[in-house]
């Protein structure tokens, strides 16, 4: 397709492997754990903007902690942040075969990206409010939201807190600061950015944190968050999980030529980082930065995740047909709940065996949850929310026209 | 009717620090069409204040700070620019209650100015409450006059839902009916242009009879309620006028209580005809009025083109043509 | 269907190297639903490639591309997600002839999935056709069968002006009627589904009749036309069904004969209610035959609340409530 | 309203005078002309960061035109620049004295930021294609687009060649490569990167401009214009006309804490430029850099123009109300025509006196073309596009629907 002499060509980007090659990572650069520096809070962006090209690492490949960003969590938080990463891996399992056995309609799963969720929510206060995407489940976990009644929502059952109306994993929960989740991409970004516009208002404490995917930020809403929290200096932190993929395509197509998702914040003025996303105390260490940044009023932080995707899109999606199937064991930043399971066997403070163990009581808890919820049944079968709460809380008192038809529903 | 737009927001604001302003040159300068003027002064910036040039963020914003617990009053500059900002509406602030089992809530007004008759050009001048209308999870309120605009848009302040409040521009300074080479008359000859001070409400959802009568019903809405009166005027035609106020949820008590009497109807509003809102009022009123109907409803609506620049005045429904169709419909 | 559409793709593409197909995820893996599978491998990634996750961006550049020749084809993934898009749509692909009095012209199609019946959610299963019919400069089609869906296609592709055009994505793999517990009878078994190899045209703007009869008319579209065909077997009603295909410009011709015939008639639709198609349906018809009409027009539509998980059969009109309307009708 | 200690504050940003205060634009860095490097226009985006935070400047104080940037125009077009700048002017006088005689609704003027259209329209090829706003009128008036039919479409006249159908200065010629304005701000920027796409798409050789205004960047359009620009790598010149103001909302509304509107490009690896607006031979110079960057398949440029709007926003509009009145003299770019008449002076190819006879000529031929153009009618007077008119156009062929209707109307 490339023209002539003299003529115009059309580019399209393309990612290094397809189906049929061998996986290639060779040309991500991948700097060394620790050998980025950690700049004061208040740092002038400007002073910064390596950053946003650049790696923040905290771990090494031998799991020692090194470098200025480590030192932020205790031996206990570390040890529950690995089984709070690990929770979530047995959940994603369980609801995956859940939806295969036909117990739901659809399921989104976290594999390799469970650090990135999990570390962060470790960063924030009560109070504060996540805008989060399908993929912070994460953020629920560490958080303490009971995993019954995620599966009540994901299985729409009776007990369902959302009474069957949302498409399963669209959780919502205001007391463990997780915003409704949308079905439509990064409408919940300038959102993110209003809810901490309101909190300045108020002169309260609590700030906002927006979740966006790679293939996401090309979306509108993405440069209206930026633009806002720019303006208005906004107590926010804006999160890109950047994971290599969109459905089927590759972080290219919605990159362009920018080399990282971080460098987009560069042109608003606002400090963007890019971060280990599949190293949990990179990503707790940076995560507490951009929530001192913001509640000291030093403004919007933008943070990239740099992770994979290991499992498909969806339970609708094969990723097979658009990339090679071992894409994700060459993925050169490793497995999260691995490194992090190293870190603290370096460190004496686990084992092997006691990992084993740690899956199998993780596993009974996963399994007492989903018979818990499955009692209130599930999606095909059992208790199911009503018809009439169909008709309930499209507004907070129902008008004439919705009764009617509830009526004529004969509901 | 700026001033009593300008009023509700001020009395909204001083009776609730949750309430907050802001949109498209609304602080400092006090709104294009000067409905904020002075509330940036008075309540201060962190209450009132200018925002970039992005229908989409100030509705974005808009919604995250009704999940706080704020209630935002914002404007959008021109109802033609409100696009950027539909799937802000559509996606979010409408579903947001339905979808949390109300965890979140979106209590929030979006104004904007809509309607032509000014020389506007097709990005002056639309009026696309049907947009809005088709969207289960809004309110739809157009206000005719002063006293109504007030009263409602506190009401929709207020209201825990999001609103779409529709102010027809060529009302802003008096009851335009369409005679565009006729001075209009000042609000401050008209009875609904004396407004109360300080706080009251007019409940959305119910509508008002502007003029009795018996032998055929009109429904309208904004500005068309005057170019209603007028055309009924001129045609000797004891036509009973309807003033909707609220397009969603619709006053269809007073509508059916009204075409059963009359057992006529014509349906009038600025809007292109296709699937403007004149539809779902045809399809009711057939629907709930059927053996009491003695002639088809009629429908006068603006044409279905774009809103025209130099062919403003053959474009607007004006009395002449509502005229027409009041015959009609009264020989049908 | 698929193959329909994607056949009516390669044609067009293979006629015309004007035309070119992208949106998200449509090149190399073809699609989500698969209908621009092998496009991309059979004319280059200049004709078919996929694009960042913007409706807006692919749309607004769909209308460069128009204005500079091409005549792109874009899919926006769900019909649920092309309000990004809505603003490029409205203000500028459907104005863009009008306003430039012809200097540009804009003959794109925005292809899109719609309604629901596959557990999709609230965000996987509008049907957003009447936000489009309000619309002057826009033409809007809905397939219900593979023939029509490439004959149509391949029109809309042709069209001098831009074409919404949805597809009923409960359409995909087979008529289904709404009955969810039975297995859906796959095209290959349908008349409709054996689809011509190469080129063909069915008009845009004409209506089909799928359904003799003398007693009842009843209006549908997409998915709804198999509903309304199983309520009338069920019912063992003489009634006319008639399949829309275009809603704008609509055939309003054909459905006036009808009507006038049978004096009665049922309007179909999955979207919402209130100001949804059915309510220019019922307004033309109360309109043009309202001497004829023996019984008030009935609406059998989605309720007004965004489309829920679970109860997903309790919201979708099946033939169950299309067949009491029908009888209310008849009755009535 | 600042809060406590502790507590989160809500930032607004201000302009640094309003009305009652004295103009200051002290804090405006204003590199000294010929003092910003002209790189290859291969270069690597990331060598010239820089420039997206600097001024590009030929012009200096003493009318000299000096630095790498100079040198790009002959005797004869910088005089024929000048001309156009002039009768850009004396346009746009007559024409807002029609307005305010009623001859027609609405105008909008160009008062200081003549150089920017003017000067960008010579470094184009025939065929290519802009995508402008409201206040690039000068690319017509630089094109050869006759003034008379601008008027008629002002006037909404008999002779309109948009048959009244747009509100005045919603110019469209596809000849004079000049795509349909849009009322709806930024909406042109992303349709100009497919127009772009289009010509790469069929090996052509024309490129595309997209136009917008420093308050418009604040659009979503805006972002998806840069990222398909950036994915696709389109031949295409995205142009940010900053001339301070928007409605009654300046610069710093739009731009936040990014210090540029330049800098927006930054983000996505595009070049970015900023250029004094008001020097014709900068903005000539910068554009031709950018042409040929296009032209030569290496991608899209983001320029910025940094210019100031002396007159109103529109006739709609009155700036006393929110900036000081004497805003403008104090502005430190001076006027592009006082500019380019000193350099050309300074040359000793101009002088006072001819200037003045250059404006009696100039001015002789808008009123003519005036003349000319009334004899088809203003707006309330005389010749006017028929209502059947109104009728046309919607689509190619005129559906039935459409066709009753223009019966119902009777025409
Ligand atoms: C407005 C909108 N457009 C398209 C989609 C369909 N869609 C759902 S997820 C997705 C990919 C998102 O990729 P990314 O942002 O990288 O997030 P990830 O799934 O990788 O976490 C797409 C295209 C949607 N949900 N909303
Ligand atoms: C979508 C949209 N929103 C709002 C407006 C109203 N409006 C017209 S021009 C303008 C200011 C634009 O400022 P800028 O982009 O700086 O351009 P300038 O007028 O300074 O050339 C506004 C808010 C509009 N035309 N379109
Ligand atoms: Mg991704
Ligand atoms: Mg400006």
């Amino acid at each position: 397709m490339a023209g002539g002499d003299g003529v115009l060509k059309f580019h399209v980007p393309e990612p290094e492997v397809r189906p049929g090659g061998t996986p290639d990572f060779s040309n991500v650069p991948i700097p060394k754990a620790g050998s980025v520096p950690r700049p004061p809070v208040d740092v002038d962006p400007r002073q910064i903007r390596d950053l946003a090209y650049s790696i923040i690492r905290v771990l090494n490949r031998d799991g020692e902690a090194v470098g200025e960003w480590a030192g932020t969590l205790t031996d206990e938080e570390l040890a529950e942040g690995l089984k709070h990463m690990m929770t979530l891996r047995a959940f994603d399992t369980r609801m995956l075969t859940a939806q295969r056995q036909g117990k739901t309609s659809f399921y989104m799963q976290h594999m390799g990206e469970e650090a990135v969720s999990c570390a962060f929510r470790r960063a924030l206060a009560p109070g504060d409010m996540n805008f989060p995407t399908y993929r912070q489940a994460g953020l629920l976990i560490a958080g303490g939201y009971p995993m019954v009644d995620m599966m009540n929502q994901i299985y729409s059952n009776e007990a369902d807190p959302l009474k069957g109306r949302q498409l399963p994993v669209m959780y919502a929960s205001k007391e463990h600061g997780f915003f409704s989740i949308s079905g439509n991409l990064t409408t919940q970004f300038p959102q993110a950015v209003g809810w901490a516009m309101a909190s300045a208002i108020k002169n309260d404490t609590r700030i906002a944190v927006g979740w966006v995917g790679d293939g996401a930020t090309a979306e509108s809403d993405f440069h209206a968050a930026l633009v806002f929290a720019s303006t208005y200096r906004a107590p926010v932190i804006l999160n890109i999980v950047n994971n290599q993929w969109a459905i089927s395509t590759f972080q290219g197509i919605a990159r362009g030529g920018s080399g990282t998702f971080a460098a987009r914040g560069l042109g608003f003025g606002i400090p963007a980082l890019r971060v280990d996303g599949n190293d949990y105390l990179a990503v707790h260490a940076v995560a507490k930065w951009a929530v001192e940044r913001a509640r000291r009023n030093l403004g919007p932080t933008l943070v990239e995740y740099v992770t994979y995707r290991v499992g498909a899109h969806s339970t609708s999606d094969d990723p097979s047909a658009y990339r090679p199937k071992t894409e994700s064991d060459a993925w050169p930043l490793g497995d999260p709940v691995i490194r992090l399971k190293n870190h603290l066997i370096a460190r004496g403070l686990w084992s092997e065996e006691r990992h084993k163990q740690a899956e199998a009581e993780v596993l009974d808890t996963v399994i007492a949850a989903q018979k818990e919820a499955e009692k209130h049944g599930t999606l095909h079968s059992g208790g199911k929310p009503s018809t009439r709460d169909m008709f309930e809380g499209v507004y907070e008192t129902m008008p004439p026209h919705l009764r009617r038809q509830r009526q004529q529903a004969g509901v | 009717m700026i001033e009593a737009i300008r009023s509700a927001m001020d009395v909204s604001m001083a009776r609730d620090d949750n309430v907050v302003v802001f949109g498209e040159d609304v602080g400092y300068f006090g709104g294009v069409f000067r409905c904020t003027q002075g509330l940036q002064q008075k309540y201060g910036k962190s209450r009132c204040f200018d925002t970039p040039i992005s229908e989409l963020g100030i509705v974005g914003a808009a919604i995250g700070m009704a999940a706080y617990g704020l209630r935002p009053c914002v404007e959008v500059q021109f109802a033609d620019y409100v696009y950027p900002a539909y799937d802000q509406i559509v996606s979010e602030a409408a579903r947001l209650r339905y979808r949390s089992n109300g965890e979140f809530t979106c209590p929030i007004v979006v104004r904007m100015p809509t309607g032509g008759g000014i020389f506007g050009g097709q990005t002056h001048s639309q009026s696309p409450e049907a947009l809005f209308t088709h969207v289960s999870g809004l309110k739809v309120v157009v206000p005719s006059n002063p006293v109504d605009a007030k009263g409602l848009l506190i009401s929709s302040i207020e209201d825990p839902d999001p609103v779409i409040f529709l102010e027809p521009k060529r009302l802003y300074n008096g009851p335009f009916d369409g005679h565009h080479d006729r001075p209009v008359t000042p609000w401050s000859k008209h009875e609904l242009g004396d407004v109360p001070d300080g706080h009251f409400n007019i409940a959305l959802g119910k509508a008002a009879i502007r003029r009795e009568g018996g032998d055929v019903t009109v429904l309208a809405y904004g500005t068309m309620v005057y170019v209603a009166q007028a055309a009924c005027e001129e045609k000797g035609i004891d036509a009973e006028v309807i003033d909707l106020r609220t397009l969603l949820p619709l006053d269809l008590e007073t509508i059916v209580a009204s075409v059963k009497k009359t057992g006529r109807c014509v349906i009038v509003h600025e809007a292109t005809l296709t699937s403007g809102f004149g539809a779902e009022l045809a399809a009711l009123v057939q629907e709930h009025c059927f053996y009491h109907l003695q002639a088809p409803i009629a429908r006068v609506t603006g044409w279905d083109t774009p809103y025209p620049h130099a062919q403003e005045w053959d474009y607007f429904p004006g009395p002449a043509r509502v005229g027409r169709a009041l015959q009609d419909v009264m020989e049908g």
